[in-house]
This record gives structure tokens, C-alpha cells and sequence, in this order.
């Protein structure tokens, strides 16, 4: 009879092993969305620049090559937009509807033009697009601003600095302004940043 | 009777069923439907962080936390090295974007001790290092909003305010040209070469790193 | 004979059940720390101190120890040594539940117990030396190592074991 | 998702109580699995008790099945799991020279250490044994470093090395393990008994 308990005891949890990984399977979801791209890639194509439209080079396009998407909200949408855009505000990419509509263009080798209020609005928009595995999608690198209550869309330089930094400095430093009292403070110490650490640790050693 | 015979029958095959029920484990894992693993966070997330607002810093706010010496403040620099030599912000490190992912600088994004301020000279670059770090679930992360072109557009070369504003604009002015001082304007002597900073610091990060990693090797 | 024969089969565990439950308890431990159990380890710690006390500047000028010492910590303040109190504790008591508290020497009817305790210590030396070479003994990297599918692991346990039926000959008497 | 410490889930300060408690786990399975006889563990290399065998493939087969599921499941990263670096030539050597201990032993520091908890002579000595090894490694340890440094492959998996997918690895693994098991029953019942 001895027996009989350790077989119990044995088949019992082997049996509840089978039943545990049995229901896990079955009440796991996959996640909907999953990103192809990996942070790595992602940063490469970032580097690469080839993702950057420009107005003229739009011009150049044919329309059946392309599908403009405007990602502001709906409500700037309404009030004026690029003619044949579309509404796909940021905040609604994911849904499903929206998806499929980024895979029937995919499909039809159609290139997903983004734009909004400036690049970096479009920024936002792409790299999700991007990193879902939309290689196929671009920023028009536009601003869209309204003059006198009409859109207008306008050229921007990306990431260009407004002023040359150096020289501006340089200039404003041989030129003092008003009184140069408390701004005697030359050198600064150096400032040695010990980090430590960050907190998600690596596991270590096993044995 | 038969119920004992049928436990007897049960003992006999008992070591058989447990091998089978191990077979049909490992053999699930091989059938399983496989997809693709996120890296770093659900895209859901993802989009929720994207759309917020909360890391634009103004520079108004990032100027008065550098006049007050604020020692958690680490700024970080993403453009490419030359325009780092050129011109960078007091005490800023360069990491330009495209080496965002090196195991060098993973001690500077990847931590929880310092708020760090990305800057570029929008903030086009800065905005999409944060978004990669975001994805891989870092925190503590800022993007100065505007950049160095509203950098100098507020703080070093403030606007005056027309007359008609209220009292605010004028203190803004005012504390936008101290700072400005504070940060060189009309400053005669030379300021400190940020060129060489970042060389020591970077060493400091990469020897910990190592030190930690091998004496766990061991038994 | 047949007394002796029912007292092997029922002190123990059910070796599949006991490999059950210590399987449930390597994933239990991934998944709480990340790494594997192990036990050499702790007495690593413990030599490390031991040498540490007594002679603190050998210990810093040797390459290995000062490998495992750091500023203002003790070499004990560790992951495994912690986990071999566990062990000595979970051990205990399993023994004196089952009732194998004893203080005795356990050796083949073959030799003596003197024999039997110079073996042991030969191969508790050996054992040492190799588990520090192969950073990693049976539990630390055999047994945890092969949960993750680690390479080293499966050498390391492929090396163990191979060499034990190769020499299993010479030692033959003292434990049949 | 775990692993729950590195990732903070837990705070980092309840380690030490963990290690205790999965510690007292682990000893107290290695010992009522009849770990702490040196007489029982030595049997499979004489084929009079395989319990080392089962023991130990069944909790390698279940741990990897577990943690791959969990794996899949969402529940833990893989990836972030502490893989042993593999130095080539120190796992080979130090696996044989551990191979010829464990003959003469008839421990290993896990079970030597239970052995110790339930009063065994042999395992106390054993463990003295052991402290003497690392102590003798490490005051040499110049001259074995060579050996210790070299061959270093990283913290590869099967998976790296074999280049195949780890499901596969582990489906065929699990079949090594069963006949593994029907092998040593074989064995066992040619082999004449030894009682202890």
C-alpha cells in the first residue's frame, strides 16, 4: 500500500504539471501588435535619413504612388488639411481598422506619407509605423500652420541650428551687456558623473 | 475487486504514462504556434508614451535647474561629435543618435539615478533617442523641448517684452537674461573647453560595468 | 536480505518525484532571481574570508581572492552563501524527520572508515580545485545550467560524468 | 514578467530571504531524495542505483519544459537568465578533474553540504576537502589562469552552438532523458544488487 501512495503522490503532480501548462496555453492571448522591428534596426533606419520626404520631392510623385496621412487629431483636421489626406491621428494607429488599411497599402506598394503640425509630430507616428514593420512609410518633412484662418503648408529645415552656436557665443561673451557683476564664475569644477548601476541588475553567477 | 485491478493495472503503466505526459510537454513546445517576441514594451504602451507630453522639458525650467546647480540634472547631447565640439551646453556629454545603442552609453540612458536631458538642435534627434529608449522601457529620460535653436532663442538672446504684456513676461525677461549671463553672455574670460569632458566620465562607467560582471563567474 | 532490500526502496524519495520537485524549484528560482541555485559557491565566500581575516594583504595581492573582495562588504554578504544556510537547514530537517540523524561514517562493508574519510577528503580536493576551474560545480553549472541550455553546462556535466565511468573502475572497492 | 528581483518586481532586499528559503528547498529535496549517502549517489557509476541519473535529468528536463513554456507565456525572459559563460577547456578539465572527485568522494558540494546537515563523517570531510581545494586553486591560481582565462565562448547557449531552434533541443533531449531512464532500469536489473 506503500507503493500505491508514492504513485499517487507522483502521477498527482505530474497530472497537475500537464493541467497548469494545459490552461495557461489555452487562456494566453498573443498580443495584437507586435513590433518586427527591433530597437537596433529601428535606430538604423533612423541614421539612414532615407525616410525624410520633402515637398518637391512629393511633387515629383505620382499620386497613385502614395497615400498622404495626416496624424494631427481631428479636430485640427477638419479645419484644414493637405487635399487627398486622410485622418489617421497618432492616438488611433493601432486600431485595427487603421492596421488593415496600413496593410492594404503595404499591399499596393503604396508609400504612407505622414505629415502633421511639424516633423517631429510625424516623428512620432513613423517610428510606430516603423518599428510595427511599415517599412513603407515616410515624413513629409512639412509645417502646417494657418495664416489668416488658412492651412498652409511650408518647407522645414530639419534639425538645422537657426544661428551658428560658437560664433553666437563668441559674440555675445566680447560684448557685455549691462553690468558684469555676479557672472564672475570661471571655471566651473569639473563634474565627474559616477553612475551607478542602473537597477535592472544582471543576474549573476550560478554556481 | 476490479477496482483494485484496475489500480494494479494503473501502477504497472505508471512510469510509461508519466514518460508520456513528459513527451507530450516537450513535444508541445516544438508545436506550439510561434510569434514573434516585443522587444521591450507592448505597442500599446508604446503609443501611450509617444502621445504624452510629459518629457519636454522648457528651458526656462532646465536653465533655472542649471543656474541652481541641480545635481541630478545630466545632459546629453545627440547630435554628432563635430557639432559637440563646436558648441554644446555647460557639463553635456555627447552621445550622438546613432550610437544611442552602445554598450558604452548604456550606463548614461539605461539608469535611474539622474534625470537626463536629451538636446539636439530641435528637437527631432532628441525626441527619437527617447522614443527608442522608451521602448526599451528606460526612465528618467527628458527632451529639452525646442532645442538649442530655442535655447538661443530664450536664453541667450531673450526677446524684450512689448509694453502691453503682463508683469510675467517681464520677470521672464529678466530672469532669462541673468541666466543668460550665467551661461556666458557677455562674459569676457573664457569658458571652460567642454571638449575633454566627456572623455574621463565615459571611462567611469565602462570599468564598473566590467568589474561588476566578473568575479560572479566563479564557483 | 529482503529486510534490507524493503529499507532501500522506502527511505527515499521516488527518484522521479524528488527530480520533479527540484525542477519545479530551478524554475521557481529563475524566475525569482534569474540565476540558477548552486552551492560551492558558499564555500568560496568562506575561504575568501577566512583568508581575508587572516592575512588581508595576501588575499588583495592574490589575483583570484581579490577578484571577490570588495570595499566595505564582506565576502559572506553573498547570494550563495545565503543559500547554503538554506541548505543546511532544509537538510537538517529532512533528516530528522525521516529519522537519519546520526553521526556516523558511511562506507562500503569493504573498507575501513579511516580509508573511506581519506578518500573523501581527496575528493572533496579535487572537487574543489575542478569546480573552480570549471567555475561551477554539479548544481551551479550542470544542473542550472542545463535549465537554460547552457553549452558550458552540458559540457561540464558530459566532462563529469564521462570521466566517473572512465576512473568508476579504480575505485570499484570502495563503494561496491 | 520575471525574473522578479533584477526586474524589481521584488525589491532587491528580500534576495537574502529568498536564498534562504529556495536554499532550504533545495536541501531538503537533495536529501529525501536520498542525496546525502554517498553510497546511493556513487551507484549509477556501478549501475546499482540510478537515482543521480533520474534525479538530476528529470529536474534538468523539467525545469527547461517549465521555463520555456513560461518563456513563451510572457511570464519570464529567457534572455535575461544568467547563462554560465562557457570557457571550453576550463569546463572539460575542470569536469574531469570533478569526475575523478566525485569517485573518490562520493559528493558533490551540494549534497556533501546536506550530508553534513544530517551528522555524515564523510561529508564533513569532504567539505573540509573542498574548502582545501579552493584554497590550493586559489594560491595558485597564477599558474592555472592560462587554463581558467582561455577558450572563453561567452554566455552561450545550445542554441548558439548548435544553431538550431531550442524547442528542438529540447524535444530531443527529453527523448534522451526517457530512454536515458528505461536504459538505467535495464541496467539495473542485470546488475547485482548492493544493499546499503
Amino acid at each position: 500500500m506503500k507503493e500505491l501512495e508514492k504513485t499517487k503522490r507522483i502521477s498527482i503532480s505530474a497530472v497537475l504539471f500537464l493541467l497548469i501548462v494545459t490552461i495557461a496555453i489555452l487562456t494566453f492571448e498573443k498580443p495584437e501588435n507586435v513590433f518586427e522591428k527591433n530597437t537596433e534596426a529601428t535606430l538604423q533606419e533612423i541614421v539612414s535619413n532615407n525616410y525624410i520626404l520633402t515637398l518637391s520631392e512629393l511633387d515629383s510623385k505620382e499620386s497613385s504612388q502614395y497615400q498622404l496621412i495626416d496624424i494631427r487629431s481631428n479636430f485640427e483636421y477638419t479645419k484644414g488639411h493637405i487635399n487627398d489626406a486622410i485622418n489617421i491621428s497618432t492616438h488611433d494607429i493601432l486600431e485595427s481598422g487603421n492596421i488593415e488599411l496600413f496593410d492594404e497599402l503595404v499591399e499596393s506598394n503604396k508609400i504612407a506619407i505622414l505629415y502633421g503640425e511639424d516633423p517631429n509630430d510625424a516623428n512620432r507616428a513613423w517610428m510606430l509605423l516603423y518599428q510595427l514593420g511599415y517599412e513603407n512609410a515616410k515624413i513629409l518633412c512639412v509645417e502646417t500652420n494657418y495664416i489668416d484662418n488658412k492651412f498652409q503648408v511650408s518647407n522645414h529645415a530639419l534639425e538645422k541650428p537657426a544661428v551658428n552656436y560658437a560664433q553666437v557665443m563668441q559674440l555675445a561673451k566680447s560684448a557685455p551687456t549691462e553690468t558684469k557683476k555676479a557672472v564672475t564664475k570661471p571655471k566651473k569644477p569639473k563634474k565627474v558623473i559616477t553612475l551607478p548601476k542602473k537597477k535592472k541588475r544582471v543576474p549573476e553567477g550560478g554556481c | 475487486m476490479s477496482k483494485k485491478y484496475k489500480l494494479k493495472r494503473l501502477l504497472v503503466r505508471r512510469y510509461q504514462i508519466l514518460a508520456a505526459i513528459l513527451f507530450i510537454l516537450a513535444a508541445g513546445l516544438v508545436l506550439l504556434p510561434k510569434y514573434k517576441k516585443n522587444e521591450g514594451i507592448a505597442p500599446d504602451q508604446f503609443v501611450k508614451n509617444i502621445i504624452s507630453s510629459e518629457r519636454y522639458i522648457s528651458t526656462d525650467l532646465l536653465a533655472d535647474r542649471l543656474v541652481n546647480q541641480d545635481p541630478t540634472v545630466l545632459l546629453i547631447d545627440t547630435r554628432s561629435e563635430q557639432e559637440f565640439n563646436d558648441y554644446a551646453l555647460p557639463n553635456a556629454i555627447n552621445i550622438p543618435l546613432k550610437d544611442l545603442l552602445n554598450e558604452d552609453f548604456d550606463g548614461y540612458i539605461n539608469q535611474d539615478v539622474y534625470d537626463i536631458i536629451l538636446y539636439s538642435n530641435e528637437n527631432f534627434y532628441a525626441d527619437q533617442a527617447w522614443i527608442i529608449s522608451s521602448r526599451l522601457g528606460y526612465t528618467n529620460l527628458y527632451v529639452l523641448k525646442g532645442g538649442l535653436n530655442e535655447w538661443f532663442d530664450t536664453i541667450i538672446n531673450p526677446k524684450l517684452p512689448d509694453e502691453t504684456m503682463p508683469q510675467e513676461a517681464f520677470d521672464l525677461y529678466s530672469f532669462r537674461k541673468a541666466a543668460g549671463m550665467y551661461f556666458g553672455v557677455g562674459m569676457v574670460k573664457s569658458e571652460v573647453k567642454k571638449v575633454t569632458k566627456s572623455k574621463p566620465v565615459k571611462k567611469v562607467v565602462t570599468i564598473k560595468k566590467k568589474k561588476k560582471r566578473v568575479p560572479e563567474g566563479g564557483c | 536480505m529482503v529486510e534490507k532490500k524493503q529499507l532501500n526502496r522506502h527511505v527515499y524519495w521516488n527518484p522521479y518525484f524528488g527530480g520533479f520537485v527540484l525542477g519545479l524549484l530551478i524554475i521557481l528560482t529563475f524566475y525569482l532571481t534569474g540565476r540558477g541555485l548552486g552551492a560551492s559557491g558558499a564555500l568560496k565566500s568562506g575561504v575568501v574570508t577566512v583568508v581575508h581575516t587572516v592575512a588581508p594583504t595576501h588575499a588583495e595581492n592574490n589575483v583570484y581572492y581579490s577578484k571577490f573582495i570588495k570595499e566595505g562588504e564582506s565576502p559572506m554578504n553573498n547570494w550563495l552563501v545565503f543559500e547554503a544556510i538554506g541548505v543546511l537547514l532544509g537538510a537538517f530537517l529532512s533528516g530528522a524527520f525521516t529519522g537519519r540523524l546520526k553521526l556516523k561514517v558511511q562506507h562500503s562493508p569493504k573498507i575501513t572508515s579511516r580509508r573511506r574519510l581519506v578518500f573523501a577528503l581527496i575528493g572533496g580536493v579535487l572537487f574543489g580545485i575542478g569546480a573552480q576551474v570549471a567555475r561551477g560545480c554539479t548544481s551551479g553549472a550542470a544542473l542550472s545550467g542545463m535549465a537554460v541550455l547552457s553549452t558550458g553546462g552540458f559540457i561540464t556535466m558530459l566532462a563529469i560524468f564521462g570521466t566517473g565511468y572512465a576512473v568508476a573502475y579504480f575505485f570499484r572497492k570502495n563503494w561496491i | 514578467m520575471g525574473p522578479l528581483i533584477p526586474n524589481g518586481i521584488i525589491p532587491e532586499d528580500w534576495n537574502y530571504i529568498i536564498a534562504i528559503l529556495i536554499g532550504f528547498a533545495f536541501g531538503y529535496i537533495l536529501e529525501a531524495s536520498g542525496f546525502s549517502s554517498s553510497r546511493k549517489l556513487a551507484g549509477v557509476f556501478y549501475g546499482y542505483d540510478f537515482a543521480v541519473l533520474k534525479v538530476f535529468f528529470t529536474s534538468a528536463v523539467v525545469a527547461v519544459i517549465g521555463l520555456y513554456y513560461m518563456d513563451y507565456l510572457n511570464w519570464v525572459d529567457i534572455s535575461q537568465l544568467f547563462v554560465q559563460p562557457t570557457y571550453l577547456w576550463a569546463a572539460i578539465i575542470g569536469g574531469m578533474i570533478m569526475g575523478v572527485g566525485f569517485l573518490a568522494g562520493g559528493f558533490c558540494p551540494g549534497t556533501s553540504l546536506c550530508a553534513v546537515a544530517i551528522g555524515k563523517i564523510d561529508g564533513i570531510v569532504f567539505t573540509l576537502g573542498l574548502t582545501i581545494g579552493i584554497f590550493i586553486f586559489s594560491e595558485s591560481f597564477s599558474a592555472l589562469e592560462p587554463l581558467f582565462e582561455s577558450s572563453n565562448l561567452g554566455n552561450i547557449t545550445l542554441v548558439d552552438s548548435l544553431g538550431i531552434s531550442p524547442y528542438w533541443i529540447i524535444f530531443i533531449f527529453t527523448i534522451i532523458a526517457l530512454v536515458a531512464f528505461y536504459f538505467s532500469d535495464w541496467v539495473r536489473s542485470k546488475v547485482k544488487k548492493v544493499f546499503y
